[in-house]
């Protein structure tokens, strides 16, 4: 397989946003990770994720969909989307590299997205392996494997190398674009370290988290369960959850009047919010019991329903370590999971 | 600790005094408790825990529990207890409603700073002679004590209970804190190193709302910053100024009220040092219109509701501290 | 790049038509004239003022119509306050179509129809009585039973009494929920009415309404021997992308924006209710 | 820190119905010059200034924001300029510690019959933003004209 060794791995980020963009992981003076515009001298993180998840390059916090300008009784649309430049994002996790065709079938679906579309379309993905995944971990659950994430490129390490595997026809032309500063390295000290983040696997806390109790025929169980008054009691109402979720996608769409125009943009809303389902009169979802089940119904049972079985969640552990009241999916499955 | 407070629990649910107990609730892991309602002396049994852990204030959730039948048994660490009281104080929660079994209080330990030590796969902690013994999915990791202390703990004002029926456990003191140094150190600064200070912080803010949502002193029905006719966009960090509007006015709607629990800054996913905002008014109040420590007390006027004819004009800023 | 379904055509009020004391009819035409776009009966389209707001509204102009749009909307919150303000001449900015719509040209093909609305709700059902009634031939007997609060309040009044009370076809059956000076028709509540009139069973229903008038209405459906496949009805929550992504108009895994608005009883029965 | 001369300061300067407000008149019946970058919003009594409205106005562009109230003991409604007072001070302390120049805050108290000194203010103020040139720090980037 095509390798650089660690030591090269600056000079070859340094020759990638020579050409392009590109983001990387990095550790800000907190010691959490995040991702940054790649500048010289940066290095990559070691951390395991970042605390936002990779959604933001597909889908920002917030974006402009149109301006306006009234006069009078008219109004002007003006079209502000621009083509994308082109950009690569270095160091995403399986889940997060996962994450990304849930969001396709959301956005790609018809009628497309074209603000999502033309992001998508202008980014390499280079993912790279778990090889110390956390207690919070649990991707397993939903089928994948972080030892071999998906991504247009994966890149593996050993310890000394990093190792480039293409996945996709962009991948392949990427590592072309690379191959120059790349090498063919023995991967035997790979293979051992990849068994060994198996057994890792295997052992951790929620290596048997089930999905099996889920899916879109337990629609109507699930929802009158009475489970959902116990589990949601301590929920806050708050959205970090669905902020730091690689999957949630939900968005509200508000005006903002500049003083010299109207500005018309998408953020990222949340189903935990009180207003997020208000109406001129009532509301759907009164309770944060029903605000509560609708996330959790929506990634377990809503939208495996609509898609073909695919679950809503990638395991990825972010609500686990960051709810203010430490209510999670997890605890949801396995409260609502069927005994016996 | 933990089994003398299930053993009072079980007691008073026993005689009738109380008929629900609201504590922390055991999570999947060691580190992750849940505020939890208990019922019945199983489910305390079962799921009961007070350990290094348990840090979420359960106060807010008097304000409604105090309202549904019967009364509650609530165990409050020395820091919620103020929190208690400023809400009794604002006739959100009902005192009669609330049985208080004071429980000490940290420090508590924070896993973030744990994981922050770059140490990952925690399985356990054992503290043993202030040193952690951490047990990891890659072997066992030790760092000191004190070096895991959340952050609300690390600069702790009271170690005194100011509202209880009972006490598990001895009572404390209020403490000399350090709690304002940070605060100072920024005082110092010039205008520009603050500004870029907050800068770097705020614009992490993903507006996710735990800060507003948390805190104990927030606890209006409705939000301004959920009142669409307001014309505050919420939800949106759209340009840098949305986050500054959001922290100063949280901050600012808690002023003379807020009584330094820590939780805004405890929950914050980006970890933004939000308490820094609270602490800088309360320190203001306190050198400006004298001492005042909110919720110490049910009766004394909050300083923002009171005034003096001599106080001080607002050019006071003008005057101290570094441009 | 392609347009995007977010971005919105403009059109222009070119009519404004006062129906009751709190709903306006509003005529909408692209800026060169026609339609913005064409529809199915049934389907919606997101209105909205740049800086107020965007709500998802009902056309409630049939298909067959080729000149206009129109939109019945109620005065009742921010957007439809200021709609209600606005003068004939004022560009609006709208988009769609959007959803599904009544199966008029499949299931509803052939049948004898029986539309039940109460109050606002006649909106969404007027498109289909238009459309039904330029199609006459494709459709058995046509009955509407109609009630509202007042007299005030029904809804497109001159058109109930001009076209279709004066269409020989069609049975139209009236009602408002308190005697009132100057009404000598029936007085009482849509769904006793519906009870009273004892239609046949073998008609296909499609009812629309406040939530209580739809459940009561169905209940009453049921005692008179129909089944919950011949109902069918149009829902409304709150929106705002209007093609199933933003995630909060959703009853159960069915996006009421892009799955509905139009759903019949029995698929509705299969969700949760949470609406 | 350079100044621009041709920098006209958008000032927004909220005003006491009975006292400050009645002062900016009396500058205008007596013709005293204040400058046209002040754009005065009259409010019943500098109380009902609300920190968001001071927040508002520097995010809709105003480069300086100066409140204006009876002098304390004149209040029409007997305590609201105490609470103002009060309030403002913590409100400008914080804009102070978040790093937003102080000379772009000020309060003061100008009666009815003040009409000088409201002019003298106004004028004082507005040099002093000019100073300090365009707000940066505290303003909304969507509202930047072009």
């Amino acid at each position: 397989m095509l390798k650089i060794s660690a030591d090269k791995l600056n000079s070859l980020f340094d020759a990638i946003s020579a050409k392009q963009t590109l983001y990387i992981t990095v550790d800000n003076e907190k010691g959490s990770a995040e991702y940054k515009k790649y500048e010289s001298g940066m290095t990559l993180s070691k951390s395991l994720n970042t605390v936002r998840s990779a959604k933001d390059f597909f889908f920002p916090q917030t974006e402009n969909l149109a301006d306006f300008k009234v006069e009078g009784k008219n109004i002007e649309v003006i079209d502000v989307r621009e083509e994308s430049e082109d950009f690569v994002v270095f160091g995403v996790r399986a889940c997060d590299a996962r994450s990304f065709t849930i969001l396709d079938k959301v956005f790609l679906s018809e009628p497309v997205d074209s603000y999502y579309k033309n992001r998508r379309e202008h980014s390499t993905i280079i993912t790279m392996a778990c090889t110390k995944p956390a207690e919070t971990c649990f991707c397993t659950a939903f089928g994948m494997d972080p030892t071999v994430p998906e991504g247009d490129v994966a890149v593996f390490s050993d310890g000394e190398n990093y190792f480039f595997l293409e996945r996709t026809e962009k991948g392949k032309k990427f590592i072309a674009s690379i191959s120059d500063m790349l090498e063919d390295g023995d991967t035997a000290k790979l293979n051992e370290v990849q068994e060994k983040a198996r057994n890792i696997m295997k052992k951790l806390p929620l290596a048997n988290l089930s999905t099996k109790s889920f899916g879109g025929e337990r629609l109507m169980k699930h929802f009158n369960s009475e489970k959902w008054a116990e589990l949601s009691e301590s929920c806050l109402g708050c959205g970090t959850c669905t902020f730091v979720c690689p999957t949630c996608q939900c968005y509200d769409i508000r005006d903002f009047n500049t003083g010299h125009g109207i500005k018309r943009f998408r953020c990222w809303d949340s189903c935990m919010y009180s207003d997020f389902t208000k109406m001129a009169h009532g509301n759907s979802r009164n309770s944060q019991l029903e605000r509560f089940r609708q996330r959790f119904m929506h990634k377990l049972v809503y939208f495996p329903a609509n898609n073909n079985g695919e679950f809503g969640c990638v395991g990825c552990g972010r609500c686990l370590s960051k709810c203010p009241v430490s209510m999670n999916i997890v605890k949801v499955m396995k409260a609502l999971e069927d005994k016996e | 600790m933990q089994e003398a407070m299930i053993k009072r629990a079980k007691e008073l649910l026993a005689d009738g005094t109380v008929n629900r107990v609201i504590g922390w609730k055991k999570g999947e892991f060691f580190y992750d408790a849940t505020p939890a309602v208990f019922r019945t002396a199983e489910e305390l049994d079962r799921q009961f825990i007070f350990d290094d852990f348990t840090q979420a204030n359960v106060s807010k959730y008097l304000v409604k529990e105090s309202r549904k039948d019967g009364k509650i048994l609530a165990f409050l660490k020395p820091c919620d207890t103020y929190s208690f009281n400023q809400l009794v104080k604002e006739h959100r929660i009902i005192r009669e409603n609330v049985y208080v079994v004071g429980v000490p209080g940290g420090p508590k330990l924070d896993i973030e700073k744990i994981k922050a030590k770059g140490i990952t796969g925690v399985l356990s902690v054992k503290n043993e002679n202030y040193t952690l013994k951490i047990e990891t999915l890659y072997g066992t990791e030790e760092m000191p004590f004190y070096e895991a202390i959340s952050g609300k703990c690390e600069s702790c004002k009271s170690k005194k209970h100011v509202a209880y029926d009972e006490l598990i456990g001895e009572d404390g003191e209020v403490l000399e804190s350090n709690r304002f140094d940070m605060v100072e150190k920024l005082e110092n600064m010039t205008a520009e190193e603050r500004f870029n200070f907050w800068q770097n912080e705020l614009s992490k803010c993903i507006r996710c709302n735990a800060c507003r949502n948390v805190c104990p002193a927030c606890t209006c029905e409705n939000c301004v910053f959920d009142n669409p006719k307001s014309g505050v966009d919420n939800k949106a960090p759209a340009d840098s100024f949305e986050e500054k509007m959001f922290h100063i006015i949280r901050a600012f709607h808690v002023a003379g009220r807020c009584t330094d629990c820590g939780e805004c800054s405890r929950v914050c996913p980006q970890n933004i040092p939000l308490h820094l905002l609270n602490r800088k008014f309360i320190k203001d109040i306190n050198s400006l219109y004298g001492e005042y420590q909110a919720g110490a007390d049910t009766t004394t006027k909050a300083p923002l509701n009171d005034y003096n004819t001599d106080d001080c004009e607002p050019s006071i800023v003008h005057e101290r501290g570094v441009e | 790049m392609n347009n995007d379904t977010l971005i919105p055509l403009i059109g222009v009020v070119t009519d404004i038509r006062q129906d009751t004391p709190d709903v306006k009819t509003f005529r909408v035409n692209a800026i060169e004239g026609g339609k913005v776009f064409e529809h199915m009966p049934g389907q919606c389209a997101m209105l909205s003022i740049p800086g107020v707001g965007e709500g998802m509204f009902s056309i409630t102009s049939s298909p067959t119509n080729k000149e206009f749009m129109e939109f019945s909307i109620k005065k009742c919150g921010c957007l439809t306050t200021w709609l209600h303000a606005m003068d004939v001449g004022q560009q609006i900015t709208i988009r769609g179509p959007y959803g599904n719509y009544f199966p008029v040209e499949t299931d509803l093909k052939g049948k004898d129809l029986l539309f039940i609305a109460g109050g606002i709700g006649l909106a969404p059902l007027r498109s289909v009585i238009n459309y039904v009634r330029d199609n006459r031939a494709n459709y058995g007997d046509v009955q509407i039973i109609y009630g509202s609060r007042s007299k005030d309040d029904l809804v497109d009044y001159q058109e109930i009494i001009d076209e279709w009370q004066a269409d020989p076809n069609i049975k139209v059956n009236l009602t408002i929920d308190r005697e009132q000076e100057g009404w000598d028709g029936h007085v009482g509540f849509v769904p006793n009415y519906v009870k009273e009139l004892n239609p046949s069973t073998n008609k296909t229903v499609l009812v629309c309404g406040p939530p209580i008038m739809i459940k009561f209405t169905l209940a009453g459906l049921k005692e008179l021997g129909f089944t919950e496949t011949q109902v069918y009805t149009t829902m409304e929550l709150r929106m705002k992308c209007g093609v199933g992504k933003c995630g909060r108009c959703n009853i159960g895994n069915k996006y009421v924006c892009k799955d509905g608005p139009v759903f019949r009883f029995d698929q509705l029965g299969e969700l949760p209710d949470e609406y | 820190m350079q100044v621009n001369e041709n920098f006209e300061p958008v000032i927004v300067a909220f005003c006491c119905n009975w006292c400050s407000y009645a002062g900016a008149d009396l500058s205008g019946t007596n013709r005293l010059n204040y400058p046209a970058n002040v754009k005065i919003i009259r409010v019943p009594c500098s109380c009902r200034v609300n920190p968001m409205f001071i927040l508002r106005a520097f995010q809709k562009g105003a480069d300086g924001v100066i409140i204006c109230g009876c002098h304390p003991g004149d209040c029409h409604y007997t305590s609201g300029n105490y609470f103002t007072r009060r309030r403002i001070t913590l409100l400008y302390s914080m804009l102070d510690f978040l790093g937003i120049e102080r000379n772009r805050t000020r309060l003061e108290w100008v009666s009815a019959a003040e009409g000088a000194k409201f002019a003298d203010v106004m004028n004082q103020f507005t040099e002093d933003v000019r100073k300090l040139g365009k707000n940066r720090r505290l303003e909304d980037l969507r509202c930047r004209k072009q």
